[in-house]
Formats: C-alpha cells, structure tokens, sequence
C-alpha cells in the first residue's frame, strides 16, 4: 500500500463516483434480477470491488485494449460499454452484445477494444500479453490490460504470461484484484505466494495499492499505464480489495465468517468516496443526484432488456465461422 | 433399498471407497471444506480427514499430473474437475502421461486414478462450462470413460472406476445430479465396459449414454404410442464401449440411431455408427441415424440451449427416418 | 514449376503470405532464428526480422493463448507447435478461446489464427513424439483443420489457412517433410474443404488425409493389377471436409474404405463413416472398413512401429474385404 | 554458488567418479552407437552434466522417487538402472525396460523408484510432486527428486508444482540442470526469471552450486535432501552446468559458438574429480582401472544389447490396460 498521491482534482473524482456508482447500481440490479428467477445461469458479482476496474479504466484510451475474467461487468461498465446491450445480454436477448450466447460471462465489444469475460480462470492473461503484442507490432501505441483475480494466480498460463510480456517488453498491465478468495477457498489456503514476488520473480515493475480507495487505484494506474505507454515494459498493479458478496449469487457462504462479510461491507470503496466528495465540498444533494440519475439509467437499461426479444437459434450457427471470402494468393 | 440423489450416490461410492481402501484419496477445486461447487464431495472432509481429503489451488495441470505420480507412488487419487471445459488444461497428464504410462513403461505399473468432471448442459452456463468433450478422451488409448446414467450407476461406475488400476474418466451429466433414484443397501460396482438394455424393444434400437438415455426412454416412450417398439441401450462405459451388446440389439431390429448431448460430428456417436456400419452392415435395413448437438458451441440464452440440446422429438424423427 | 520438398513448399507459403501481408508473424519454439527444428521456417527471420519472426519460451500455452489476442487485435499470427503431442498443452487457448470467441461474442469478430503441428510416425519418435490427434480438433466447433497430402497442398492449404478469417489447424505429417513434388511459380491457395481425386476408380473409394494418401495410392497400384480399380479421395481437409464428394464417389463405386494414420477408434474416419452409413447407406453395397492405427500408443522400436502403421497391404486387405 | 564443503572422503569420492564414468562411457557409446544407425529415434546426451544427476543420486534411497525429462540417462544410471535393460531398450529390444515401447525418453524403472525419463518438456515436475504427495500421506519416509532443465522454468506447471508443493509441504526436491540452453536457443533469450528467483516467489529453500562440482553437487543434496526428508518442506536445487553436445545427436550446433563447446568441454566435471582425486592420493592406474572396468561393464551391455531379440508386436496391445481383476465392493 505504498501509494501516495497528490491530492485529486473534485470533478474527476466525481467522475470516478458516478463510474463506481453505475457498477453498483447495475450489479444490485442484476442481483435483483438474478433473484427474481429473470437472469439465466450464474452471475458473479463485483459489488464491493468497483474502485479497481473504474480507477483503471479511468486512465485508459478507448482503443486500448483489456481481458476481463468471469467477475467482469465492473470491467465492461468501467470500458465504456453500452448498459443496454449489457443487460440485454445478461437477460439472454438477441439483441446483446453476444445475441445472448454467452451471458455475463462473456461479455465484450471489440469497438471499445473489450476483449471478453472470460470463463476460464486464467485464460484473460495470454490474451492481453498477444493483444499487446499486436499493439507493439502494428506501432498502434495502445496497451493492453488484463483483471485477474487472486485465485489465478495459481494458474500456470499467469507464469506462462507474465514471463512473455517481460521477455518482449510489451505493452501490458497486469492488474490483480486481490480479495482474499478465490470461489469458496481464501487465498491463503492456495497461494505461497502473492501479485509482487511473483513479479518480483521476472524483475517486473509492480505497485500494491488500497484497491478500495477510487483515488489510489486510479493514481497507481496513471502512473503505471504511462509506463506501460511509453514502451518501458509490463507492469503489475495489485489492488487489494473485499469480495462482498458470494462467490456467485445464490451462493451462501457458508464457509464464511458473518465477520468478514461485515468487514467487506464496511469497507465501501462508494462511500469512502462519498466521504471524500463531501470533504472536498461537494453536496449531498449533489452526490443524491448522481444516484438518482444512475438508477434511472439503469432502469432503463433494465426496462429495455425486459422488452427485448430472445434469440432465435437461425442466425447461430451462421456466425460458427466468418463468411467465406475471395483468398487472393 | 433407499432413495437417494444421483449426487449422493456418487458421494456415498467415494465414501465407501475411501473406507475399503485407505490409499484412495480425494482432491480437486474447493472439494475438501466446501464439499464441492455441486456438493457431491460433502462430508468427506469430516469422515476422512485433510491428508486424504484435499483442498488445491486453481491449477488443474499440476493436480491431474500430481495424480499421475501420486498413482505411481501407491495412492489411488480420485480428482474433480470442477466442469469438464477444463479438461483442456490437463490433456499433457491424461494422454501423455496417465494413459500412456503403463504401455511405454513396458507393463511395468498401472496407473490407478480417477478423474471425475461434469459435462453437458441445462442450466444456461454457457459456452465455456457446458461441452461434452468425452470423445477425446475414448480416442486415447489407455483411458478409460465411463458415463452413468442412474443413481445406480452413478454409485457402481465410480466404485469400479476407483478399483480399476488404470486411469479412468468419470464423465458425470450436471443435469443429473439432482435425479433421484433408488440404491440398494448393498449397492455393487457396474463392470464396466457392458452397456444395459434399458428399455427392451424390437422394432429399433437407440443407444445413448449419461443424461440421453431419459430422454431416449422418453422417445421410446412416445414411439409406442404411435406402434414402434424401441429399444434403449444404455452405454455406461464409452471406452471400452459394449460392441456385443450393440451388435446383439441391432441383430433384432436392423435399426439404429444413436443418442448424445455432445455436438455431433466427431462425437461417440461416430465410431457406434462406424462399427456398425461394419460388423453390422448386413443387419441394417436402415441408415444410422445419429442425434447430437449441432455444430456449434454450447449457447447461454435458454431459448438457444433449449433448441442446441437434443430431446426426445429428435430422437423420434431419427427413429422414424431409419424406418421410413 | 520447381521441383521443391514439402517442407519447402511451406517456407514459401509462410514467405509468400509475409510479404503479401504484413500483419502475419510467425512465432514458435525455436522458429526464428534456429529456423525451426524441421526447417520449414528458415531464412524467414532473416528476410521478416526479429519483430514479426519469434522465438519463443517454452511456453505452449501462453504462446497459442498469445496468438488469440493477437488476432483480435489486427495480426495474423502463425504458431509453430513443435509436436502435435504438445497440442494437449495448448487446448484451453484452442478450444475454449480461439474456436469460440466469434460464435460466443455475437459474431463480432474473427480470430485470424494459425497453428501448425507435425503429427504422425516413421521416425522413431515413440509415444509421445509421434500421436496423430486430429479427431479432437475436428469436433470443435469455430476450428478448422487441414492436412496437406502433396506440395502443392502443402503450399496451397497453408496460404489458404494464414488467409483464412478464423482459426485454421494445419496438420503436417512428419514424414512428409522430406517428400518432393512440383510447386508451380504461380501457386494457388488451395480451398479449405474441398477434397481431391487423387485416383479415379470404379470399383471402391478409399478415403485417405496426409501422409495416408502415398499409402493409398500404392495399394490402389496393387489392387489394380488383381482387377480391382480403387478411386483415391485425398481429403485435404478434415473440418470441414468434402462430404459431396466423398458421396459423390461413392455413389459411382458402392464401396468405401476410409484409410488414416490415427488410431482408428474415434478418429477422423468414425465420422467419415457415420456419415456415409446415414447419407449414403442407399449406396453402400458392402460393410465401410476403416483402415487405422491398433488402439494403442505409438512404439517406438522400429518391428514395432512398423506393424503400428498402417500401410498399403491393410488397404488393400480393406478394399477386398468391402468388395467380398 | 554459495555451497562450501566440508573435505569429502576419497573413497566417497572414487565412487561419485565411478558413477560418473559409468554415465559417461555409456553415453559416448550411444553416441557412436547412434552415429552408426544402431539406435531408432533421437536421443539427448548430458556429457559434461553427469556430476548433477550422480551427485545427488548419491544421497538418495533406492525407495526414493524420481521423475525425469528428455535428457535422462545420467538420471536413470546414476538411479542404479540395470545397464543391460537400459541399452536393450534403447536400441529398441523386447527385454529393454520398456519392451522396445519407449526408447530413450522414456527409460523407467519402478522397482527403483525411476518414474520415468519424459518426452514432454516440464511434465515430470507435477509427477514428483504427486509421488511426495503419496510418500506423505502414506509415511512412507522417502522422497521424491525431480531433475528439470532451465528451459522447463518457462512452462506453466512449473509454477503450479511449485506452489503445490509449498503449500502442502511435501517431500520433494527439485533440482534444475541450468545448462544455459533449451535446444537451439539461449535461456537468456527465453526467461525472464531463473530458479533462485522462482523459488523465492513461494519461499521455498533453494541453493546454488557448480554442478560440475561433484562433491559441491553431492554436499548439496545431502543437506537439501536432509532437510526435505525431515519434513520441513520442499528444496530446491540449481546446478549450473554446460551442454557439451548438441541438443540431440546429430544436431549440427550452427547456432552456437565454437567457444561456448570448447569452454563446455574444457570444464568437464570428470576431468575435475579425477584432480582433486590425485590430488587426494589416488593414482593415475587406479582411475584407469576405472576407466577399463567401466568400458567393459558397458562393452557387455551393448553386447547383450546388439543381440537382444527385437520386441514382437504380440504383446503391446495387451498392455495398454492392465490385466482385468476382480472388482470387490
Ligand atoms: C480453469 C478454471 N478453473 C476453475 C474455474 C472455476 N472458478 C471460477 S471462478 C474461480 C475462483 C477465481 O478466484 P479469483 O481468480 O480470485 O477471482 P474472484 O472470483 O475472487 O474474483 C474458480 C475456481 C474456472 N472457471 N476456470
Ligand atoms: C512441452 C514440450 N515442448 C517442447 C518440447 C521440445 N523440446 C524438447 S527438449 C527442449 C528444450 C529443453 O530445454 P531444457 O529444459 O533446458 O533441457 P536441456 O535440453 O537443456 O537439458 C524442447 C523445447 C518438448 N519436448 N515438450
Ligand atoms: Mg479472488
Ligand atoms: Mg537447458
């Protein structure tokens, strides 16, 4: 948590907080939702964890790029993407960003350089290293980033990963969002190691930041996106931060002291930025505002995909493969 | 004779597995204290203690591989893969190690361990946690794969699993592990490699495994009501696969279609069809007619996974096609 | 026209494809500057340099994981993987990432990928150097795969797979490095899915892929002089392959062996057969016999991998017995 | 290179030189074996790195475990492997270890605790792991040794073994050959990381010594061995050595130095011991006679080798499975 930084100007924060607070609203939606029997499959919830994909996305272009995980819509909503294709495709409709074929776990928007959830634990890491490859080789002067939990950690492809980068020198942040468990097991119990002697390991420039204070995150990232930018190599960017709710929704916890729920609640990272709004003089009726204005957008969102129709299975194996092209030799 | 789950019978086989034979232990993904992501771990934990009951790290490649060694080295390892999509990060330890190892190695040792996972779809998961990829693995010579389709088997496929001395691949339906179904107190291991006459019939057969075999009841049941009298076979083990028992059924119907959720081309449902259309080409008055996924991944919208898994209309279409 | 090796023909192909194309690179275990370990990439380093011709770590996973963000981000990437064996490491990336991503992103995208990897015996290389596993490639949904049987495929078929907008698996057998055939200076791309006649016959189809193709027209040369005129399909491509043709051509001989280097159970000719049971089982006027390798690992010692291999006496034995 | 020894007994050290000798009089008769065509295949020599795999064979049980990788027949011989049955299968014979089935990369011997040389680069390290597992939980005492190249740090199960035998503290010693290449490239141009850096990440205890240093190999493992076999964990061991041959027999090297062979060949562990053992007071005869009665043991292995009967096919299929046996309930 060595991040210090230089105090933050009030409008960009209140940026960061309407970003948080549209992550927000639409998750407890989509909990709501999931509840309510309306939400096909299972849904992983980043309630709690805002602060990182938004402090992030904040210093990002839209044409870099970035490989999520399957807690992913902070990720997505963070990028830019359009709420209503978004919950379009968490309700299963053809109008989604995925026709309704993939679901929360697969949300993407190439335009905005989305890359995909992705429902394989690990799987995001190589994508952003060769998504970073191509940035290199093309001179297009984006990165590419990659969110992935601590749980991942222990996969082989994330060594596999973090060694290529720094190999190539390539334009890739690695962004960890550290919260202490992975599914029903803390992360204790599946890791001797953590994000910062791993990239200890390939000499990797690596930061830890409070992933639950919007202004570290964003900070932290700032700096380690300009490094990234500027051709000097990969970073890591290690954000501890709480799980709030369970691993997916429905999910009881019941291997989970009430104690450590309450501990992540506590630790608001929307709140702790409210905090801060108010300190630097902004009104409540202000900060009530943006809330008023989110729940509306998504209200609409949701509206929308409610209306929207399912999709009809004739268009789906037409897009197994691209459309045959003319090979010119 | 009890009513149980098709889960708990998997639960209570591991359990008296673990029971008769202390060198059979058990690990995988959140298996140990949260008794599975489907629960069919439960309890375990608390009988069998943590030495043989074993939390991991999200690291699928070094478990099946540690499996291998552990194998080797006198234990007898039952792993879970949490969805049988992962299977792709284990292939090096299945297929070039577990399966191969006794051959290469002269006959020398076996390989006793068990990979379970769970495969297919029904409960909107999507592309990446739904596919039935069990073909591969019947294509890998010195594996085993056996697919239950009852509580019964449930229980005795993964007691023989667990005694087999070779690497075997329990491929568990998710769709099923809520099924319930009787286990006799003295629940016995299924052989494997014979299939079951599920249903006796004269007029076709239609061989299926795991979750398509109610369905294939359900098809043969509706076929009676329009006059034809289907046979279901049950595969159970898909390698080695019951080709008598195919054959013999074939040689009283002269018909045949086969059942499965996985995608169509390439499937089990191939290498059925490919033999019969060999050793029983002079019983078929039909063509053979396979029921699969088509070819496409597994979609996560309900309307789209309902229409990407086979039910029992298409099975009766296949059936009335050969008999037309 | 040149007279080249095989190998050649596909250090043209990639060549050609470069200069055509800046986005494609190359990237592999040893590919650049050692020029690959079969040779088939040399002197492209030197002509590409160092930012599009790579040498990678060990690392099969990450670089075919790589390979998939690459070409969602404007490249055309070109994998080397060193021994198809090494594919079960590279499986998730294939699989679950590459194949999917346009079907399961709504069609939003292509993923212009390509990886090559010899398979097949006839060197000695023993089990784990030697598998032929392109049956599990070819029931995955979003994959293509090819496999070159001549030079000029093998030219034609990598251009085609590198042009292609989704992933192509190409399939190199080993043994065919070293072959020599005519590449004409204005080569063409040769079209994924449509087989060749590479023997016209009356009498029974032999389908054949890959290094196959040789075999099967040498045991068409004997059956020919016992009177029997075999027709010889060479595939080319596996997925998707020429179903009209392969029908087509059975529908003229009534006869049809499927002929393949792989282990024969579950392999490519399973679905080849199943089809032709369902599609053409009007046609068929005798059993389809598939030709195979035994269902065992690779071996090493040469008495052994020669009787492991299939060769023309088993084709022709095939043949006659379809035709009995 | 931090090992420093205690003075080693002489007739300690005549029999790692033994061992040593047997190692490499059996590889260069492969060598010539294989130039002649009289073995199938490929095969991967570790002339020059004998001292790694004789050195800490030394300090293990017969009962102890061991995994290897495609550069195995040090690992194999210095195991105590029949040199009979070992040249029998790699020149393709049915009363080779494998029946003919494996060759070089695959040579293995259970009675011994030989899991097995391997064909796929880093697949031995998950075995190991999983025999130390099974070592613990069945008491057995014994420990298991996996022998890895430096090229083998780049694939991903590496990091996953790792970790795995950290966090369950299992009796494991992995010891990685870093001869500074991985077939035709330099490590330099494949990592990022080395093994001290790696072990590190998961604070496992590792050590690094000249592993052309027979005695500082053998002092090593001895303590490394120790402290893994009392249960206090996992150890990692580096040995830096040098890859005096090609990759494979036959490679013609045309992308190394004539320096890099000629410096590999002039530090020769065998050459080294031989010193330190005149030093030591044995004579010149006594290393011939060595020498003499080495090249006879291995005369009469290729012998019986070059005679043995080759494998008939007969058997193989009936050893894909193993033998049917009663199911009991
Ligand atoms: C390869 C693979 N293994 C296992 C799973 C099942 N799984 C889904 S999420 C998860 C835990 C991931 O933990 P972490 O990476 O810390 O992310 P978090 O859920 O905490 O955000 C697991 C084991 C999977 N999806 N993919
Ligand atoms: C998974 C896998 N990838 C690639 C190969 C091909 N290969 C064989 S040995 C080798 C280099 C290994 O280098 P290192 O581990 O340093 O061992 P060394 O040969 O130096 O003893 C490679 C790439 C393989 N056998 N397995
Ligand atoms: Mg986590
Ligand atoms: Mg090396």
């Amino acid at each position: 948590m060595s991040h210090t930084l230089a105090p933050f100007a009030t409008d960009r924060l209140l940026e960061l907080y309407r970003g948080m607070r549209l992550v927000r609203e639409a998750e407890e939606r989509l909990s709501a939702l999931f509840a309510e029997g309306e939400i096909p499959g299972f849904i992983h919830l980043s309630i709690g964890q805002e602060a990182v994909p938004v402090g992030v996305a904040s210093v990002l272009d839209e044409a870099d790029t970035l490989a999520s995980n399957h807690r992913g819509h902070g990720h997505a909503i963070a990028k830019g993407l359009d709420l209503d294709r978004f919950f379009l495709e968490l309700l299963g409709k053809q109008d989604g960003y995925c026709r309704g074929r993939g679901g929360s776990m697969h949300v993407a928007d190439m335009k905005l350089g989305m890359l995909g959830a992705n429902g394989i634990v690990g799987a995001g890491l190589p994508i952003a290293v060769g998504s970073a490859l191509a940035h290199k080789i093309r001179g297009t002067g984006h990165i590419a980033v990659v969110f992935f939990g601590d749980g991942a950690l222990a996969e082989g492809v994330l060594h596999e990963s973090m060694n290529l980068a720094q190999l190539w020198s390539l334009p890739v942040l690695f962004v960890c969002e550290n919260n202490g468990w992975s599914e029903f097991t803390e992360g204790a119990r599946q890791l001797t190691t953590d994000p910062q002697r791993m990239a200890a390991a390939y000499g990797m420039k690596a930061t830890k930041v409070d992933g639950n204070d919007v202004i570290a995150v964003a900070g932290a990232a700032r700096e380690a996106v300009a490094t990234v930018r500027a051709g000097k190599g990969p970073c890591l960017l290690e954000c501890v931060t709480r799980r709030v709710r369970g691993h997916f929704e429905g999910d009881p916890q019941k291997y989970r002291d009430a104690g450590d729920v309450a501990a992540a609640t506590r630790d608001d990272p929307l709140a702790r930025c409210e905090s801060q709004l108010i300190a630097d003089g902004i009104s409540q009726a202000d900060i009530e505002a943006v809330k008023t204005a989110t729940a509306a957008r998504v209200d609409a969102a949701v509206a929308k995909a409610r209306a929207g129709p399912p999709p009809s299975p004739a268009d789906t194996l037409a897009d197994v493969y691209s459309p045959p092209r003319e090979v010119a030799t | 004779m009890n009513e149980v789950r098709f889960g708990q019978a998997i639960n209570k086989a591991l359990a008296d597995a673990m029971t008769a034979d202390p060198s059979v232990i058990v690990l995988g993904e959140d298996v140990a204290r949260p008794g599975g992501p489907f629960g069919v771990t439960r309890g375990l934990l608390d009988r069998f203690g943590p030495e043989r009951v074993r939390d991991t790290p999200i690291s699928e490649a070094a478990i099946v591989g540690a499996s291998v060694g552990a194998a080797m080295t006198g234990l007898r390892p039952v792993v879970e893969i949490m969805f049988m999509d992962f299977v792709t990060l284990t292939m090096d330890a299945l297929v070039n190690q577990a399966a191969k190892a006794r051959f290469m190695f002269g006959g020398q040792l076996s390989v006793p361990m068990v990979v379970r996972m769970p495969h297919g779809g029904g409960i909107n998961a999507g592309p990446q946690h739904s596919q039935c990829l069990e073909a591969w693995l019947a294509h890998v010579p010195g594996l085993k794969v056996v697919c239950p389709a009852t509580v019964a088997d449930a229980y005795g496929l993964t007691r023989a699993a667990i005694a087999d001395d070779d690497p075997v691949i329990v491929v568990e339906n998710k769709a099923l592990y809520a099924a319930k179904g009787d286990l006799p107190d003295t629940a016995a291991a299924t052989p494997i490699g014979r299939a079951r006459t599920a249903r006796a019939g004269r007029d076709a057969t239609i061989v299926s495994y795991g979750a398509m075999v109610p369905v294939a009841l359900a098809a043969a049941a509706d076929l009676g009501r329009d006059g034809v009298d289907a046979e279901v076979i049950d595969l159970r083990s898909l390698q080695p696969w019951d080709e008598p028992a195919v054959l013999a059924s074939l040689a009283r119907t002269h018909r045949l279609v086969i059942a499965h959720e996985a995608v169509e081309a390439f499937g089990v449902g191939a290498e059925i069809a490919a033999r019969m259309s060999d050793v029983g080409f002079d019983e078929l008055d039909g063509p053979i007619v396979r029921v699969g996924a088509p070819f496409m991944p597994p979609p996560f919208a309900k309307t789209l996974e309902d229409w990407f898994r086979p039910d029992a209309a298409k099975i009766v279409a296949a059936v009335k096609r050969t008999m037309a």
